[in-house]
């Protein structure tokens, strides 16, 4: 490789590097803010009035929204607004009571999860769920699973066919590792890595699957401003380079607010929003619903008195 | 192991140990040594990478002795390794048969499935008397071992044939669970439902694993009736036998390779250390009964050391010395503090 | 302020669960007796941790205090575990309330008072006592926790702990998943504890409007840290917490939009090279990358 | 028609035993989620103690009083070494931890008191008694009145008294249960011990009808499916299912075995536990702990 890597972060004092895509010459055309870039007209995925419950407890009512192909849409909402609940219902890991998904062309009452990873849907989970017995590197290669054309007996007396499978794969996967720096860890067991690194290894491994459609469900927890920031541009990179329409759910509303294209709002299980991110941020519903109303305010007075 | 490592130790297995152990070595200490190997690899395929617990792996060996027998005794002209094959594929549909409650039950309760197998298989070859050929007492000597024409029926005959299938089978089980196939295992094991997500078909992997682990165990079974106690009886092949080889993986070290052979060697060299030490030491004033009780303790207790102290079991302790030899070598040819330092 | 004059002091409390997740990043503050401490803050910032870090319950989800030092009425916590804090008067409600769903009202209640092994009558009269203040409990007494309503099972949980008779009583989220006016009622009865008792509490609430009606003091925690504390006046009183909320104080703001708008255009006007992420069949150029984990946190 | 009643009074008395054992399992199983592979062996020790002792010419009376000494404290010994080390291990784990111990235990009992079979004499009649032309063994309504007492006990135990309802929280919400200053490791081995007592008592009834010997241990088979069909967290259901399988399995050995070649007792009742599970797998009043796929 001639030209040294572009660092896409500087280490010490956050300097804004060049993004790779910036690098590239060509003309800039100037843009009025605002205005919207055309998003693919047939949404990638669309819930219809999503109903979930569990032993009773109510945990989505009545959801419907729809992701553009090409956007990030970003799904927030107070502590037990029912975003991951939303979130295993699109991936097929919890069967809505009502409603429907649309996704791959189809309309499903329950997305099969295997069904939908093979039409281009990958996700990372919110409490980090990797492989932990494995290495970084596995754990990324498991993420190719399904470009794997070789059978169980080819493996075992790794004919040609098998071969060609871990090259290509190898490859595929060394370069998820240097765009997530996690490079040099490749062979240290997962479970033993910080924090940060671990939420990278899942979002290495959803990548390595060259999904369509990738649903992060809190990819910035337990992270460093400074990491947040990495991870935002990693995010927006796999979003303008490959046109990977993602779902992020997020607490840090200020990033998603940022990153996002479009804004869906739930409280207590209720879409209460779904619009631009500068007009999700003025919304009253919105910032009672994360604010809290107090009923009992009588005039001005504070505190036990 | 690197690579070089299992070449030396194949050369010396083939080139040297045939004609320097003695007999009492051959069917005492290393035939018994490979086959439980063996068996240990195939319940590591199935629990320790694929994390389904099987208390049936005696009941695999067993099948695959049983219908090794059959094949051989009712397909005239058939090759020896042929009635091998034939014996684990038989072992492993009933593998598959049992497996299928893994798709209703996960993980640890699949105990009950397995354990159903090994009360059922051994139940059947000692009732219906066709498997061992109506013969009145049940045991059945096992078949000429002769391939090519080569007699191997001698105990250093027996080694060989025993080292040669093994390795072969190891070195294909350690090209599958190093590839796509061995991290979907592990994928199932460690979170099912990230691995679904992912796109791998659980239920598939499942029996797979049941399918590839019961085979190891058949043919396992196959060289312990043939090669170590020379008749095909399911009296050897109980429900202890299966907690031994749970126990070889535990000790030896979960989803390892390497774990299955430290395992296996353990198990079947310990017995013999106590029974010297017994000798030596009380001077056989301790009767057989208490000495077998004794080891019993002895595991037990070693069981709950492995999964206390190291749960990655011998697999773990050997590789750490292993590398603390390296690193001493290393720094006895360059001793500069910088890099001790490093 | 004296560690023996407050209740309840944490000073530069680092935790960390299961040795990688760092979820406090050094947090100070203290309880006096008497007072209703609030900590605010949006979800993931360390409120619940700093809780269980005071009531000794982080051993129990592998959390582990790395530095700094907590002390409870000027007891030093190295002796100390959630058995002796509870038994001690230090009670916790956690979140979400966990009541003992197969057991029935009463039973709960009878639960809070084991660790004392106090005699039969005194349970009886502790009993009597809540079921004064929590007149529905009385009615439920006989039912199982698992049917009562949440704003039931919220005072049961309330009223199990303080058949401890505890001096301090830390609530994590009381208001979560309650309807508002079911919230109101709830620091109702904090606020009488607190009056009649001399109670001190210590509760984290995301509900920050509800919690500075009724708290004296409240810090707000942002990331592990304390970004902002004073008295509940001086706090209500700024209407910028509502960025704490949502989150306008995140450094590069703005840098992130600006950027995907560009590389947007990039793309649609198909300038943009092929990136690393698009396995390039040649020698594609080496892929970005992000820093190792020591070069992103520089310190 | 009379002598299916007769198998299957038979059948149910059996599965009496099996039940005793089982509840051993569930109450520790309800309290710590540890499934103890080594109850058998606990039933074991305990019968080769008391009947050891009564052989040393130990009166009746001092003989159970140390046996159940010595259950208790090998029920908190057995908390203390192998439980407190392993806490929240994967269940897996823990499980291989109790075969271990049911290896230590067999092997220290054996080497303690010997291998022999031993009689064990309670002093009990045993003489068929005659109901409508259907004939019990007195004995074996003896141990049925002693399992329905023991019961009793554990039922009043655990809803009557404060330590039942101590069992009950930690069962239900460990961590809420330490937030109220409740000792787990104290409710932990309270729950070995008792079902210490539990074994005491499966063993000496069991060991008077069968004969003290290695195999008592193997009754911990019997009682796996036992589990699988009553729920692993209800008392009532382990009950019913012990005597289920005990009837259905004396019955089916009656009238399908000569169809099989007889035998079939050593497998049926598994697969009649994968039938369950197959169809129900939470058991008959368990609630849902047996992890779907």
């Amino acid at each position: 490789m001639s030209s040294p890597a572009p660092q896409l972060f500087e280490a010490e004092a956050y300097v804004r590097s060049p993004a790779l895509s910036e690098v590239v010459p060509g003309p800039v055309a100037s843009r009025a803010p605002g205005q919207e870039p055309a998003f693919g007209a047939e949404p990638i995925l669309e819930l219809l009035h999503i109903s979930l419950s569990f032993k009773g407890v109510r945990a989505l009512s009545d959801v419907g929204f729809a992701v553009r192909a090409g956007e990030i849409c970003g799904l927030i909402g107070p502590n037990g607004a029912g975003k991951s609940s939303l979130l295993n219902v699109m991936s097929g890991v919890y069967r809505p009571q009502q409603g429907s998904i649309h996704f791959g062309g189809r309309a499903h009452a329950r997305v099969d999860a295997a069904w939908a990873a093979r039409h281009g849907m990958a996700r990372t989970f919110q409490n980090i769920a990797l492989f932990r017995g494995m290495t970084v590197l596995d754990n990324v290669l498991t993420g190719k699973t399904l470009s794997t054309r070789a059978t169980f007996l080819e493996q075992a007396l790794t004919l040609p066919r098998a071969r060609r499978d871990a090259v290509r794969q190898r490859e595929e996967a060394e370069q998820v590792l240097g765009l997530l720096g996690i490079a040099q860890h490749r062979d240290s067991v997962v479970g033993k890595l910080p924090y940060g690194l671990q939420k990278r290894v899942e979002l290495g491994r959803a990548l390595a699957a060259r999904p369509t459609l990738l649903l992060l469900d809190e990819p910035f927890a337990g992270m460093s401003a400074q990491e947040k920031q990495a991870m935002a541009e990693l995010v927006l990179e796999v979003n303008t380079s490959l046109g990977t329409s993602v779902v992020l759910i997020e607490h840090d509303i200020g990033i998603v607010l940022d990153l996002a294209d479009h804004v869906v709002v739930l409280d207590y299980g209720r879409k209460i929003a779904d619009d631009t991110p500068e007009r999700v941020r003025q919304d009253p519903a919105v910032i009672d619903a994360y604010l809290g109303v107090d009923h009992g305010a009588t005039g001005a007075s504070a505190g036990a008195s | 192991m690197s690579r070089w490592v299992v070449l030396v130790l194949l050369a010396f297995g083939f080139g040297v140990v045939p004609f320097v152990a003695d007999d009492y070595l051959f069917s005492a200490i290393l035939i018994p040594f490979l086959t439980l190997s063996l068996a240990g690899l195939g319940l590591n395929i199935l629990t320790g990478y694929a994390g389904q617990l099987s208390l049936g792996s005696a009941a695999f060996m067993a099948a695959g002795a049983f219908a090794a027998y059959n094949f051989q005794l009712r397909v005239p002209g058939l090759p020896l390794l042929a009635s091998f094959i034939l014996g684990g594929l038989t072992a492993s549909l009933i593998g598959v048969v049992f497996g299928l409650p893994s798709l209703r039950i996960k993980g640890f309760y699949l105990i009950v499935s397995t354990l159903a197998a090994q009360f059922f298989v051994g139940w059947a070859l000692t009732k219906f008397s066709w498997f061992s050929n109506d013969n009145p007492s049940g045991v059945i000597s096992a078949p000429p071992l002769t391939i090519l024409g080569q007699d191997l029926s001698a105990p250093s005959g027996r080694y060989v044939l025993t080292l040669g299938v093994v390795a072969v089978l190891t070195l294909l089980a350690s090209n599958l669970l190093s590839s796509q196939t061995g991290r979907q295992f592990m994928a199932v094991r460690d979170m099912d439902t990230a691995a679904r997500v992912t796109g791998i078909p659980i239920l598939r992997t499942k029996l797979l694993a049941f399918a590839i682990s019961s085979f190891y165990c058949g043919v396992a079974g196959v060289l312990w009736a043939f090669c170590y106690l020379g008749t095909v009886e399911p009296h050897g092949l109980d429900l202890a036998r299966s907690f031994q080889v749970l126990f070889i993986i535990i000790i030896g070290g979960l989803s390892s390779v390497v774990g299955s052979f430290l395992g296996a060697a353990f198990i079947v060299l310990l017995p013999v250390l106590l029974d010297h030490a017994a000798q030596g030491l009380f001077s056989g004033s301790l009767d057989p009964g208490n000495l077998e009780n004794a080891q019993k303790v002895l595991f037990g207790s070693l069981i709950l050391f492995f999964l206390i102290k190291e749960p990655e079991g011998l697999a773990r302790l050997a590789s750490v010395v292993g590398q603390r030899l390296v690193s001493l070598r290393s720094l006895r040819r360059r001793p500069s503090p910088r890099e001790s330092a490093a | 302020m004296t560690a023996d004059l407050s209740m309840l002091t944490l000073e530069n409390a680092h935790v960390v669960y299961s040795g990688i997740i760092s979820a406090l990043r050094g947090v100070s503050l203290s309880v006096l007796p008497g007072q209703v401490v609030a900590l605010l803050g949006s979800n993931g910032a360390g409120k619940s941790t700093t809780l269980k870090a005071a009531s000794g319950l982080l051993a129990a989800e592998r959390g582990a205090l790395v530095e700094g030092r907590i002390s409870f009425r000027g007891q030093d916590y190295a002796a100390l575990d959630a058995r002796r804090l509870a038994q001690g008067g230090l009670v916790q409600v956690l979140e979400g309330r966990r009541c003992f769903p197969h057991l029935t009202v009463e039973e709960n209640l009878i639960s809070g008072s084991l660790a004392r092994r106090a005699p039969k009558a005194t349970v009886r009269a502790d009993l009597e006592r809540i079921y004064v203040r929590f007149a529905r409990l009385r009615e439920r007494r006989g039912s199982q926790a698992g049917y009562l309503s949440g704003g039931e099972q919220q005072m049961l949980a309330i009223g199990r702990a303080l058949m401890l008779r505890p001096t301090l009583l830390l609530l994590d989220e009381p208001s979560i998943g309650l309807a508002p006016q079911v919230v109101q009622e709830i620091f109702e009865i904090v606020a009488q504890l607190n009056r009649d008792e001399g109670l001190s509490i210590l509760l984290a609430e995301q509900n920050a409007r509800v919690a500075l009606r009724y708290a004296h003091h409240a810090y707000v925690l942002e990331n592990g840290r304390v970004a902002a504390s004073g008295s509940a006046v001086e706090l209500a009183a700024r209407e910028d917490v509502q960025n704490f909320y949502l989150g306008q104080t995140a450094a590069a703001q703005g840098q992130l939009r600006a950027r995907k708008e560009r590389a947007r255009r990039l793309r649609a006007h198909g300038t943009a090279a092929p990136s690393s992420l698009s396995v390039s069949d040649a020698h594609g150029r080496a892929p970005a990358r992000l820093p190792e984990p020591g070069e992103a946190r520089g310190h | 028609m009379q002598f299916f009643l007769e198998v299957l009074i038979g059948g149910l008395l059996a599965g009496i035993m099996y039940s005793m054992v089982a509840i051993g399992f569930v109450l520790i199983f309800k309290a710590s989620g540890v499934f103890n592979f080594a109850q058998g062996s606990l039933v074991l020790f305990a019968a080769l103690t008391y009947v050891s002792l009564v052989e040393r010419e130990v009166p009746a009376w001092l003989a159970l009083l140390v046996t159940l000494l010595a259950m208790l404290a090998l029920g908190v010994l057995i908390e203390r070494v192998v439980l407190r080390p392993l806490v929240n291990r994967p269940p897996m784990t823990l499980f291989m931890a109790t075969l271990g111990l049911s290896f230590i235990v067999e092997g220290v009992s054996q080497i303690l008191w010997g291998a022999q079979v031993h009689g064990l004499e309670l002093g009990i009649s045993d003489q068929p008694l005659e109901f409508a032309q259907v004939f019990v063994s007195s004995f074996d309504l003896f141990a049925a009145a002693t399992a329905a007492a023991l019961v009793a006990g554990l039922s009043v135990l655990v809803t009557r008294t404060r330590l039942g309802i101590a069992l009950r929280a930690v069962a239900d919400d460990p961590v809420a249960a330490m937030s109220l200053g409740i000792s787990l490791p104290r409710v932990w081995s309270i729950v070995w011990a008792i079902s210490g007592v539990v074994a005491l008592v499966a063993g000496l009834l069991w060991g008077a009808r069968v004969g003290v010997q290695f195999s008592l241990s193997l009754v911990v088979l019997k009682a796996l499916p036992v589990l699988i069909i009553g729920g692993f967290t209800s008392v009532a259901g382990t009950i019913v299912a012990g005597l289920l399988v005990g009837a259905s399995e004396k019955l089916a050995e009656v009238y399908l075995g000569p169809v099989l070649q007889g035998g079939i007792e050593g497998w049926f009742p598994y697969v009649l536990a994968l039938a369950f599970l197959l169809v129900r797998p939470t058991g008959l009043f368990g609630d849902a702990v047996v992890e779907r796929a």
